[in-house]
This record gives structure tokens, sequence and C-alpha cells, in this order.
């Protein structure tokens, strides 16, 4: 898997500054992306997944201050990009799809013109090509009457096709790696499945890697294959996904499991789990472990914990103060206070 | 053939009008670049249609009348004709000039007198200012040369008319095209004919090669000569700082001290026969109890300072005038009127006397700049009269006295046409007509048998009697014959006349 | 249309939701951070206490009499020049010979006069028919909104000098003429912010109660509104303040001898190109005075959008 | 769609009625045209002649609807002072205010697109900053002062432009400039705010994702959006501008139609007055129809409303 890595990232951090001093959201992620796999970043809302997300893909608000050890993209150093050379990578290599399908189309102008664009500016601009590509694609999606579509414009649409569209449009240039932030969450359930099954399915036939930021555990145990658990800009758990969910360690992981929603019965847009207590500043220095003030095992320890990570067999990683095996028992009784 | 020069005049002028946009300020090009404007544009270029000052001025560029009145000592002169003599109490014949052309190749004859004014003398035609010509019975042709007019009543006045207003147009050419051809074409006789006409925008004329004939009014001094028409007075003067026109005759009293201060630019002052006066409502149309004792109409009489209005505001040579006319003007004599000193005190005392000690408020109407109502209004703030002033429209004012009569003390002027008799400025406010706020029956009948009579002493004797009593029960208050300042071009000789009318072709370059 | 901030994007407002102080403490700071509130509210107080106190500055002879001529000493310099200069007047005097201070001083008055006159004006006809259009809606709503366009349709400044031509000028039909005339964006504010207010949920629940109408309007739709409208009214200050100066210029506008901003630009025109500070100090004051009040409600409008957030 | 736009078609008619009836009454109940006809000289009898020849002793209601019936027809009457039709007066001097109209407009939208997007891209930058300085100064400076002040600088001081007239495009540049700059603070705060708006929004991030060019993202994803409300506010402004013409036309002696109804007010000359204004409500109302559909074509949401 290593060898066909087609992103590695290493101590990931975004910073931004603000009125009351610096912001940090990101603090240190790393991980890979191997050809053809998926990996799943896991966490709140505010944990930081999507800023690292745009982080990737160089989208990130003008403020913000991007640093990292390492962000090989196909072999690529991409941390020193300028706009121009990220300009030709997205879009092309690497494509994202976004949380909200209602608003990430643009109303002015039709579903054709914003498919065929990507392709016109990076592959050719021969406009039959482009059309051609856009309808097989949205076929590919599952768009009927693909090319009567081509000229009806994003408010003709529903959200689930909507979606469908933002996922052809990612597809339009082919490329290596797909960014799905959050692709679902705005989605009735019933479609939720089907795009999601959707996104695997294609992933699988053009042998991309994705990287799929959901908040959402069910999500995860279907379609992943890396599992990265974010909490408050930190990566506390990381591994295969089938280690992961076996044997959850993080004491924050382990809560998570706990309060999967049942499919199908929890309420379209609920806030996931209910992890009590409430996310940290994350302004200034900031030092210990994050989730010490909601952990039913918080010690002193915790205030000074220097966030390295505690590595088991098989890539699976946790960042506690405690050993695997208290963190195995623990999280098998009690969880999270 | 008279077709054959019509058409042949047109194409003149449209390949005039084709060259004649380039026009140059200053003295270069041998052209005149004239602005005015500030009252309004001329509606209709044809004299008889309009009644604007501009309108005047623009006639007596191309058209000429029977009769030159001579600018400074008033005599009447030949122009068009070159003799007369009278025929009966009603019946004038004149000699008219031969060799004399219009300058669409039309020569001048009986023909075009008759035809013109037997035209104006009908009421259907529509001459804007029917007094002009409402005295005209007919013109009868004696020969190619000889013209006989009929009045309608002994018109002790007709020379005044037939040196003014009543201007001479080419038979042919009026029958054909009317007022609106005259506009869209102007053709005289004049000393500049027309070359082009954008109504409310722009004249280009140039000089008439064929006004060799030795006019009095002389041979124009430049080639050609553009006016425009520009309602704003400031403006005017930009383009003459600017370099844009040559003269503009619209300017103040300060300004022809600034401009004049400038270098390159010379300003001056002359004075006209425009008589400015408040006006009372004497009739008690409006209501206002005060304004109807002529002892207070005395004691405002008294508090108003007129020589240092004129001194401070209108200067020039502008003077204090104590007759409701100007004294130059036929019948109009000083001596008749009933004047009144600047005395405050005497106000103060003639104002307690009428039972107003305390004063009074009383509305106050013109349509002039305010400074000189403000002036007024000073004056009799210190006698106790506060004076609400209300600046209006010329038209919305004369509407609102004329139809409401809602004005108590207005301060207004009238220019008489330019004709140097009385009958065109007292015979018109005080014989009953609708400008006439007095209403006073003795005076009417005195004033007419002034302006019908044939004998300059009985008129003048009726014109004396109706003086005294405007004066003495102060219908109006004589205030000062306003001044016209015109700027220039310090290269340009100007001249400027009494009787409000600058002769444009007749000033050249040095 | 409101500024959009920063903080629309996802990331930032992360950080606000974590950084919000309390809201008096944020109303304050940005007051004090927002200058142009201040810098308009200073010179918007500093010119309203001039027009005040000019009678007690006439009184202690700092002024004078802004009516008092004296036709010898008309068009006297300002200071800056010595030829034609009179200690008395220190800017000069005008063509009657009025010193100009004084009149600039009382002009304050008249120009605060009509803007706020008009804005009490306008803003009663717009509030009441924005208010009762936003509040009721159907048909009302369609006939206010009708008025309020037949309203836009008319050419404001054409049909301002066509009635004053017609009442006659003066400082009162001025003011009434504006004030009936410049009531559209009161009335096109208030009805949707009303619109929005009505469907708040207490007012929804004191509809449910059976509140009367009136006490709705009053208590609960009112207080949501005061902000806008506040700022609304302060635009509208400035826009009579500026179209009367406009309408006086071309002799349309307040008559003579009132000291007002705009008589003194038209009297003063006739001197711009010799004597320019007769056209550059009342231009100058009423420059000043509208940008105090922009100033002004553009900060007031910063403020109350922050706090409504 | 048919029906709405047919329906609005009405309401603008009604609105244009309204307006006429009520300038109407205005003009016609103060003034009496008579007089102003009569001229000079008319006496008592004269003027009784007219009035009743001109139909004003008549009710002013009944008054108003001949002049309606007749205007629905195209005859606007005639000039009382110019004795000319007034559809001639008017369509001779339209054009200049047209051309003014149009110039001033859009020199407000080169001027305050460009600023506002600029200023948009940057917030609190240098360049958004001094945008927001010219908004708050331009909007506090009076219009006709603002034309002196560039008579006196670059007509008269300079001599870089003619002050007066209508003959070359040069002459328009002054009267452009003066009328056009009033419309540009709200012009470009709202270019500002809608552009601040639309780059927050999630379909730029979008096409940033796509990877396309800034020009791209500029131009064809962000401006079409932002500049909507613009466009709607323009076509408002280009009303307002007409009737402001009436100073800048006085100033710089334009013979237009803002010219034509300051000089007919002073002369009471009604049926000019009463034309200009309908032409003026019309513009405006024709406009903000035509700004709704042009929003409906550059935003397809609209139309589905």
């Amino acid at each position: 898997m290593s060898g066909d890595n087609i992103l590695e990232v290493q101590n990931l951090k975004v910073d931004i500054p603000v009125t009351a001093g610096m912001l940090h959201p990101v603090r240190g992620v790393s991980f890979t992306v191997a050809r053809g796999e998926t990996l799943c970043i896991v966490g709140e809302s505010g944990c930081g997944k999507s800023l690292t997300s745009l982080a990737l893909m160089g989208l990130l608000p003008k403020t913000a201050i991007r640093t990292a050890d390492r962000m090989d993209f196909l072999g690529q150093d991409i941390r020193d990009f300028k706009e121009r050379r990220m300009a030709a990578l997205r879009g092309v290599k690497m494509a994202m799809i976004f949380q909200e399908p209602m608003t990430s189309l643009n109303p002015a102008y039709t579903i054709g013109n914003q498919l065929m664009e990507v392709y016109r500016r990076h592959i050719s601009k021969n406009g039959s090509e482009a059309r051609a590509r856009a309808i097989f694609l949205l076929e590919k999606v599952g768009i009927s009457a693909a090319a009567s579509r081509l000229s009806q414009y994003p408010h003709q649409l529903s959200g689930g096709l909507r979606q469908r569209v933002m996922i052809a449009m990612s597809l339009m240039c082919g490329p290596d790696l797909i960014i799905a932030d959050e692709p679902t969450t705005a989605l009735d359930v019933t479609i939720q499945a089907q795009i999601l099954h959707l996104l695997a399915e294609l992933q699988d036939e053009f042998e991309m890697g994705m990287i799929l930021i959901t908040h959402d555990l069910g999500v995860v145990a279907r379609v992943a294959d890396q599992v990265q658990v974010m909490y408050a800009g930190t990566t506390v758990e990381e591994g295969p996904c089938q280690a992961v969910f076996d044997n959850p360690l993080h004491p924050y992981t382990a809560g998570l499991l706990r309060c999967i929603p049942v499919p199908g019965k929890a309420k379209r847009g609920s806030k996931l789990g209910s992890v009590p207590g409430i996310v940290p500043n994350l302004v200034g220095d900031l030092q210990g472990c994050m989730f010490r003030n909601r952990c039913a095992h918080a010690s002193s320890i915790c205030e000074t914990l220097s966030g390295e990570p505690t590595r088991i067999d098989d890539g699976h990683a946790f960042t506690c103060r405690l050993t695997p095996e208290e963190a195995a028992k623990t999280a098998a009784v009690q969880g999270v206070a | 053939m008279q077709p054959k020069t019509i058409v042949q005049f047109a194409a003149a002028a449209a390949l005039g009008a084709m060259m004649s946009t380039t026009a140059v300020a200053g003295p270069d090009d041998d052209s005149l670049i004239i602005a005015w404007g500030s009252a309004g544009p001329i509606e209709n270029v044809d004299s008889y249609v309009n009644n604007t000052r501009y309108g005047i001025w623009f006639s007596r560029m191309v058209w000429d009348q029977l009769i030159y009145r001579e600018p400074k000592t008033f005599e009447y002169k030949p122009l068009l004709a070159t003799g007369w003599e009278q025929l009966g109490d009603t019946v004038w014949r004149f000699n008219l000039r031969k060799g004399v052309k219009f300058h669409n190749g039309e020569p001048f004859d009986a023909d075009d007198v008759v035809f013109t004014l037997n035209w104006v003398a009908n009421p259907e035609n529509g001459v804007k200012v029917q007094r002009n010509v409402n005295w005209i019975k007919d013109a009868r042709k004696v020969d190619r040369f000889t013209v006989d007019v009929e009045m309608k009543r002994p018109f002790p006045q007709a020379f005044e008319f037939l040196s003014g207003p009543i201007t001479i147009y080419p038979n042919e050419y009026y029958a054909e095209v009317g007022p609106e051809g005259m506009h869209e074409r102007p053709v005289g006789t004049g000393p500049m004919r027309v070359v082009s006409v954008k109504t409310a925008e722009e004249y280009v004329l140039e000089k008439n090669p064929d006004y060799t004939w030795g006019s009095p009014k002389g041979e124009a001094q430049v080639s050609r000569m553009v006016v425009r028409e520009i309602a704003d007075v400031q403006t005017q003067i930009a383009e003459l700082l600017a370099g844009g026109i040559d003269i503009t005759a619209d300017i103040s009293a300060d300004h022809v001290d600034q401009i004049g201060g400038v270098p390159g630019f010379s300003a001056m002052q002359a004075g006209t026969m425009r008589t400015g006066y408040i006006g009372f409502d004497a009739a008690n149309r409006s209501g206002h109890e005060a304004i109807n004792n002529p002892m207070v109409r005395q004691a405002i009489a008294h508090a108003v300072d007129r020589e240092s209005l004129v001194r401070n505001l209108i200067r020039g040579d502008a003077g204090v005038i104590h007759t409701p006319c100007f004294p130059t003007q036929f019948g109009c004599d000083e001596n008749a009127a009933v004047t009144y000193q600047f005395d405050p005190e005497k106000a103060k005392a003639l104002l307690a006397e009428a039972g107003y000690p305390d004063g009074f408020e009383i509305e106050f109407y013109t349509f002039r700049p305010a400074d000189w109502a403000e002036a007024v209004m000073g004056d009799l703030a210190k006698i106790g009269i506060k004076a609400n002033l209300t600046k209006m429209p010329y038209f919305a004012l004369r509407d609102k006295q004329r139809n409401e009569g809602t004005t108590p003390m207005f301060l207004m002027d009238w220019g008489s046409y330019s004709m140097n008799d009385m009958s065109a400025i007292t015979s018109h406010f005080f014989k009953k007509g609708p400008d006439d706020f007095a209403l006073d029956d003795e005076l009417a009948a005195w004033l007419e048998a002034g302006d019908t009579n044939t004998d300059p002493a009985v008129r003048k004797e009726n014109y004396a009697k109706a003086i005294e009593r405007i004066t003495g029960e102060l219908y109006w208050l004589p205030m000062f014959n306003h001044v016209r300042n015109y700027a220039f071009h310090e290269d340009l000789n100007f001249v400027g006349y009494a009787d409000e009318i600058p002769r444009f072709w007749q000033y050249g370059w040095k | 249309m409101t500024d959009a901030s920063p903080s629309s994007q996802p990331s930032l407002r992360i950080a606000e939701e974590i950084l919000e102080p309390s809201p008096m403490a944020k109303l304050r700071r940005r007051i004090f951070k927002n200058y142009s509130f201040l810098i308009g509210a200073f010179i918007l107080v500093l010119i309203v206490s001039i027009a005040l106190l000019a009678p007690v500055l006439e009184a202690s002879g700092w002024i004078q009499d802004p009516y008092a001529q004296d036709l010898s000493k008309r068009l006297n310099n300002p200071f800056w020049h010595e030829k034609k200069f009179d200690a008395d007047h220190i800017l000069g005097t005008d063509k009657v010979g009025r010193d100009y201070l004084s009149r600039l001083v009382y002009g304050a008055q008249i120009s605060l006069l009509i803007g706020f006159s008009t804005m009490i004006i306008s803003g009663f006809i717009g509030t009441v028919l924005g208010v009762s259009a936003g509040y009721f809606g159907g048909r009302i709503d369609m006939v206010v909104n009708f008025i309020i366009n037949t309203r836009l349709a008319m050419p404001v400044f054409l049909v301002a000098m066509a009635a004053v031509v017609a009442f006659g000028a003066s400082l009162l039909v001025v003011i009434m003429v504006l004030g009936l005339f410049l009531w559209d964006r009161f009335a096109v504010v208030m009805r949707s912010i009303t619109m929005q207010a009505r469907d708040l949920d207490y007012v929804k629940a004191a509809r449910a109660l059976g509140c009367s109408t009136p006490y709705i309007i009053v208590r609960e739709i009112f207080p949501n509104v005061l902000s806008s409208l506040t700022v609304v009214a302060t635009v509208e200050m400035a826009n009579a303040i500026l179209l009367e100066a406009a309408l006086s210029f071309l002799g349309f506008g307040v008559q003579a001898p009132t000291p007002s901003w705009g008589l003194m630009l038209n009297e003063g025109r006739e001197y711009m190109f010799f004597s320019a500070w007769l056209l550059a100090l009342p231009g100058g004051c009423l420059f000043l005075l509208v940008l105090a009040i922009n100033l002004f409600g553009d900060g007031l409008r910063d403020v109350a959008l922050e706090r409504e957030r | 769609m048919l029906v709405y736009a047919l329906k609005r078609t009405f309401v603008a008619f009604l609105i244009l009625i309204v307006v006429s009836g009520l300038t109407f009454s205005l003009s016609h109940l103060s003034t009496d045209p008579a007089l102003t006809i009569g001229g000079e000289n008319a006496s008592d009898e004269d003027i009784e002649a007219i009035r009743i020849l001109y139909g004003f002793d008549r009710p002013v209601y009944e008054q108003y609807f001949s002049w309606l019936g007749r205007a629905l027809q195209g005859d606007f009457g005639e000039s009382y002072h110019y004795k000319a039709p007034v559809v001639e007066m008017i369509s001779g001097r339209i054009g200049t205010t047209m051309t003014l109209g149009v110039a001033a407009i859009l020199f407000a939208l080169i001027v305050s697109i460009p600023l506002g997007t600029v200023a948009a891209m940057r917030p609190n930058s240098l360049i958004d900053r001094f945008a927001l300085l010219i908004a708050v100064l331009g909007q506090a400076l009076p219009t006709f002062w603002f034309a002196l002040m560039m008579i006196i600088v670059f007509g008269v001081w300079w001599r870089w432009l003619p002050i007066s007239g209508n003959t070359t495009w040069a002459h328009f540049v002054m009267p452009t400039i003066a009328l056009g700059y009033y419309a540009t603070p709200a012009l470009m705060r709202l270019t500002r705010a809608g552009m601040i708006e639309v780059l927050a929004s999630d379909y730029i991030r979008t096409a940033r994702a796509k990877g396309l060019s800034p020009t791209s993202i500029l131009f064809k994803h962000a401006l079409r959006n932002a500049i909507i409300p613009v466009v709607a506010l323009a076509a408002v402004w280009f009303g307002f501008m007409l009737g402001g013409s009436i100073v800048i036309e006085t100033i710089f002696n334009l013979k237009g139609i803002g010219w034509l109804s300051y000089d007919a007010l002073l002369r009471s000359d009604l049926p000019v007055v009463q034309a200009i204004v309908l032409i003026f409500a019309s513009f405006y109302v024709v406009l903000t129809l035509s700004a709704d559909l042009l929003n409906a074509y550059l935003d397809p949401r609209i139309s589905v409303r």
C-alpha cells in the first residue's frame, strides 16, 4: 500500500490570526492516502477536518497560514506551490466535493456550462469532447436524460441531483484524489446512502484515492479503509478502519462509537453523538491534551502531554496518556463521563 | 427668376452652414462670438413672433425698418424709407430706397412694405405684441417705391414703432414660408445675414456684402458672427474667461468691476431706459389695508434710500428716477412729478399719522435679483415695516398679479420695448388694462388723450397730469433706471446704447 | 444590502463563535473602534450646538445680526485679504453688506431645520406606510407597493420645482414638498424589516395571545425596526439638505433674506470666479454637515448590524 | 411568466396615469396658463377668450381626461410659449439628455464596479479604504457645486475642456462626470458588498476547487452574480439622473429636456412640464421593468418567483 501513496502529509498545521491572538484550528495532522484507498476523517464540527481538506486543496482563507513538514502529492512537494500551480492541480489531479450542493453550484450558469468548463480549462478546448464527457459522467452518476440536463440551471434540480452533478464535475478530468467534505450531510437520509454508494463505486471504478470527511461513523464503517479521528485540531486516533472500530483506544473515539445513530432513525443533520462538554478555545499557546476537560480519565499529566501518538501494530495509533492496554479496557467499560 | 434665386440662396446657405461651426473667440479670425440668453432663449427669431429683448437684438442685425432712430439723439433718419410726408391725420406717405436687396437676392420695393404692414396688421396672423402693430389700418402701394400707410386713428407714436419693432420682410419669401420658415432661415435687408439657426442654441451670421448703400446703421465690422444662447450668466462668464466667447451682455454690475480687472478683458455699463419701480396695490385687490392708504405709501417713498441703492447696487450711469417713465421719453416731464426725498424721520411720522406707529407686515414680490429688494426691505425695516420677500419667476409673478391680485407691493421694471415715448410704459400700466393696479378712471382718460392726440403740446399736457397723479398718489414709486452690463475682449470696439440694444454688427476688432 | 464581513467564511465563523464577548462590551468596542461614527458624531454635535447657540453667540457679541445690512460695506473681503477687509466682519460681507460669518452660523439652523423637519415628515409617512404594508401584507401591501412605485416614478426634483412654483417658495413650502417626497426609502426599508419582524417567534406568540394590533406594532415590531429607521433617517436627512441646496441654487428654494446655505450658494455663485469664498464657505459648510450625517449614519449602521448579529 | 409580465406592465401603466394626474392637478390648480399664452399685452377679454378656447374654464379633472386622451395618442399639445408641438420640442432635445444620462451612468459603472470589486477582493486594504473615502466624500458633495468647481478648474484655469454646449464629445466630459459621480458611491458600495458576499460563497469555492483561472473566477463566476443588484440599482439611478440633469444641463448649457423643463417651469409652460414629467416617469417605469427582466436573464432563479 505504501508504495502507491498519492498523498503524504506530515504535521500539517493551519493558523489563523484573529483579534484575540492566533487561532490554531489544525495542529499537526499527518496521514497518507494510497491509490484506490479511502481515508475517512471523522470529528465534530470545529475539529479542523474541513480546514484540513481546504489546506490540501490550497483553498484556505487568505488570512490563514499553512505549514507542514511534508505535503507530497503524486510525488511533488506542493507546500510551496503558488496559486497558479495549485490551480493547475485542482480539478485535474485533485478534486473536491462540498457539503452544500444547494449553494456550491453557480446559479447563473447551466449545469452543462459548469461541467464542461473544468474540462475545457484543463484538458481540451474542444466543446463537443467536453460535452460528451459531461454526458458520460452524468449518466455515470445516475442522472437520466443527461443530455437535456446540460441546459438546466442548478435551481431546477433537487439537492440529490445537484450533489450528483457535483460528483460528476469532480470527475470530469479523471482526478487521482477526491476530497469529499461531508458530501451527504445536507441531503435526505435515503439519498445519503445512494450518494455514498455511488462515490464508493466510482472510486473503485476510476481507481482514485479518496478523502471522505464526515462526522457520520456509520458511513465510515461502510466505506473507509483508513480512519483518522480528529479532535480540536489534532488527530487523536488513526488506523485501519477495522482496527479502529473493533478496538477504539482513545476515550473520544470510544465515546463517538457509543453514540452512532441507528441508520434511518437519526434526524437529518443531527449533530454527531452527544459527547458532553464543549470544545476548548483554540487561541493562543495550547498545551496538553485538548480533550482533558471532557475526559473521564483526565489527570494532571494530561495538561502537559506532548501529543506524541502511541503506536500499536498495523498503523493503529492514538494520542493519550493511557497505555494501549488501559485504553482498551476503559474504552470497553466506561468511555467518556 | 425668383425661385431660382431662392434655390441659389438656400444652396449658399447650406454650404455656409457646413463651414459654419468654426469660429474662434478673439480678434484673429475676423469673427465675433456673442453669448446671451439669461432671460431665456428666443422662441422664434421671426421678430413678430417673439417678445424678448434678445429677439430685438437679433432683429436689428438681420432686418431694417423704414425709419432709423438715431440711438444717441433719438432723431428720426431715413433707412429703408428715404423720405416721408403726412397726408392728413391718419396717413403717412413714404418714399422707399432703391437698390436695396434682401439676403436671398429679392429686391426691396413697395410690395415688401405693403405686404409686411398688411400682414402684421391682421390680428389673425398672430403678431405676438399686438400693440406694436394694432394701430395700422393698412398699407397701399402708390408706385414701385412709394407707399401710403394709414393708421386707425391719429397715432403720434407711429414713428417709434416704424423705427423699432416693425421690420420689413421680403414679401415673396415670407408669403411662402411664414413665421416657421422665417425662423429656420431668416431673410432681411440688414447688415448681417443668417447662415444657420439652431433654436435656443446657436445662430450663425455672416456679413451682408450687399449692405453698401450707405445705411446709417453702418456695415458689419466682422465677416462672421456666432450667437450662443447660454442661459446661465456664470457659464457665460466662464466661457468669456476661458476664451470661448467675445462678449456677453447679461452680467451684473459687480461682474463689471471684477471682469474689468482681469487682464485681456474690458467691461462697461450702459444706462438704459428700463425703468424700475415699486408698484403698490392701490386698487386694494389684495386686501392689505395699510398699503391702500396713500400716506403709508408716502412713508415708504421717504423711507427707501434710492440714492444709496443706485450708488451701491446698480451703479454705472443709473440714476434715481422720479417719473413713472424714462425722462428721455416723449411726454415724460420730470417737473410734473411729485418727488420724495430720503427722510426716515418723516417716513416714521407719516406712518404714525396714518395709524401705524409700530409698522406692519407686508408681502413683497419681485422677479429680479433679490439684493435690490433686500436693500429696500432693509430700509423699510428701519421704520418698522416688515416686508417678506417672495421672489418668483417672471411669468408666475405676472400671473399672480393679474389673476389673484394678491401682491400688495412689488419691485418690477419695464423696458418700454426701447420706445422713446411715454405711452410705451405709463399708458401700458394705467389705462385700466390687465396690468393696471390703480384703476383710476381720470388717469386713464388723460393717458388716452395723450396717446391719441396729434398735437404734441396737448399730449404733453395730458401726460403731465398723469405723471402728477401717479406720483402724487404713489400708485408707483419710481426707483431707478436699469443699467446693462457688458463684458468683452479688450480688443473689441464696443459701444453701449441707452435703448438697451447693442449694435453687435458695429463692433469690430481694434 | 449589507456588507458581508469575512466571518461568513467557515473557518472564521468558528473563530467568532469561540470569541464571543458580552454584547454590551462588544457594542462599546464597536462604537469606539468605529472612527467614522465618532468623527461624524463629533462634527454633527459641533454643528448642532453652533446652530442652537447662535442667538447666544449673537447676544454675547461673537456674531452679528444675520439680517443687518449696510450697502456701504458690501462685499468686504475675509480676513486673509488685506484690502477691503473690515475687522468687524471676519469672513467679510455679502452683496448687501451682511456679516457672512453670522449668516453661515444661522445657516446651520436653517439647514438642520430643513433636514430635520423633512426627515420627521417623510419618516412618519414612510414608516406608517411601510409598517402597515409589512405587518398586514396582502392587499394593503399591494396598495402601499403601488404608492411607493408611483412615488419613485415621479422625478422628485422637477416635481418639487413645479410645486414650489405653484405654492410659492418659502421655508415651509420647501419643507413640506421635500417631506412629502422623500418617504420612499423609509417605506421600502420599514416594509421589509416589519415583514421579517412579523415572523419572529415572540411576535407570533403575542399575536397568538390575542394582543391588539396597535399594541403589537408599537411594543413588539417597533423596537425591531428602530435601528434601521434611524439609519434611513440619517440618509434622508442628508438627502433633504442636499436637495434643498439644489432647489435654492436654481432659485426654487427658500426666500431671501433667509440665511440658508443653499441660498447663499445661489447668491455667492455670482462671484465664483473672483470671490470664490462666497461660494466655497457655504459649500464647505454644507459638505461638512452632509458628510457628518453620512458618517454618523454609516457608523450607526455598522454598530446596529453588529448588535443584531 | 407571461401573466406576470402583463401584470407588471399594467401596473406600470397605472403608475404613469397616477403620476400624470398628480402633476396635472398640481400645475393646473395653481397657475393660470391663459396668461402665459396671451403674452405680455393680452387684455382681460383676450385672456378670457383663451381660457374658453383652451378649456381652462372647465373643471381640472375634465381638462385632465381630455389631455390624457390626447396624450395616449401621442399628442402632448402645444407649448404655450414656443407655440410648437411639445412632442417635436422634446424629440429634438431628448437626444442630448439621453447622451448625457447614458454617458453618466456608464461613467458611474466604469468607476464603481472595478473600484468596488478591487475593494471587495482586498477588504480593509488601502484601495478599499480609498474607495470608501471616495464614496463618503462623494455622497456629501452637492452636484452643482462639483460642477462649478470643475468649470473653474478645467474650464477657466487650465482651459482643458469646453465649458458649455454639446457640439463635440469633449463638451460632454464635465457634465458626464458631474452627473455620474453622484451615483458612484451607491453603486460602488453595492458592488463591494455584493462582491464580498459572492466571493465568500460556496460556488466560488467550487470554482476555485475546479482550478479555474482567477480571471475566470472573477469575471465569469463572481462578477456576474455580484452585479445583478448593481444593474437593478443602476437602472433606478439612470432614472434619477435624468431628473438630476436639470441642474447639470443648466450649468453646462446643454439644451436637453432637463434644461427645457427648467425653462418651461420659469414660463409656466405647463404642457411642456407635464410631458417631461411623464417622460421621466416613463423612463423610470420602463427601466425598472427592464431591469427586472435583465435580472431574470442574469439570474435565472428570479423568473421562477
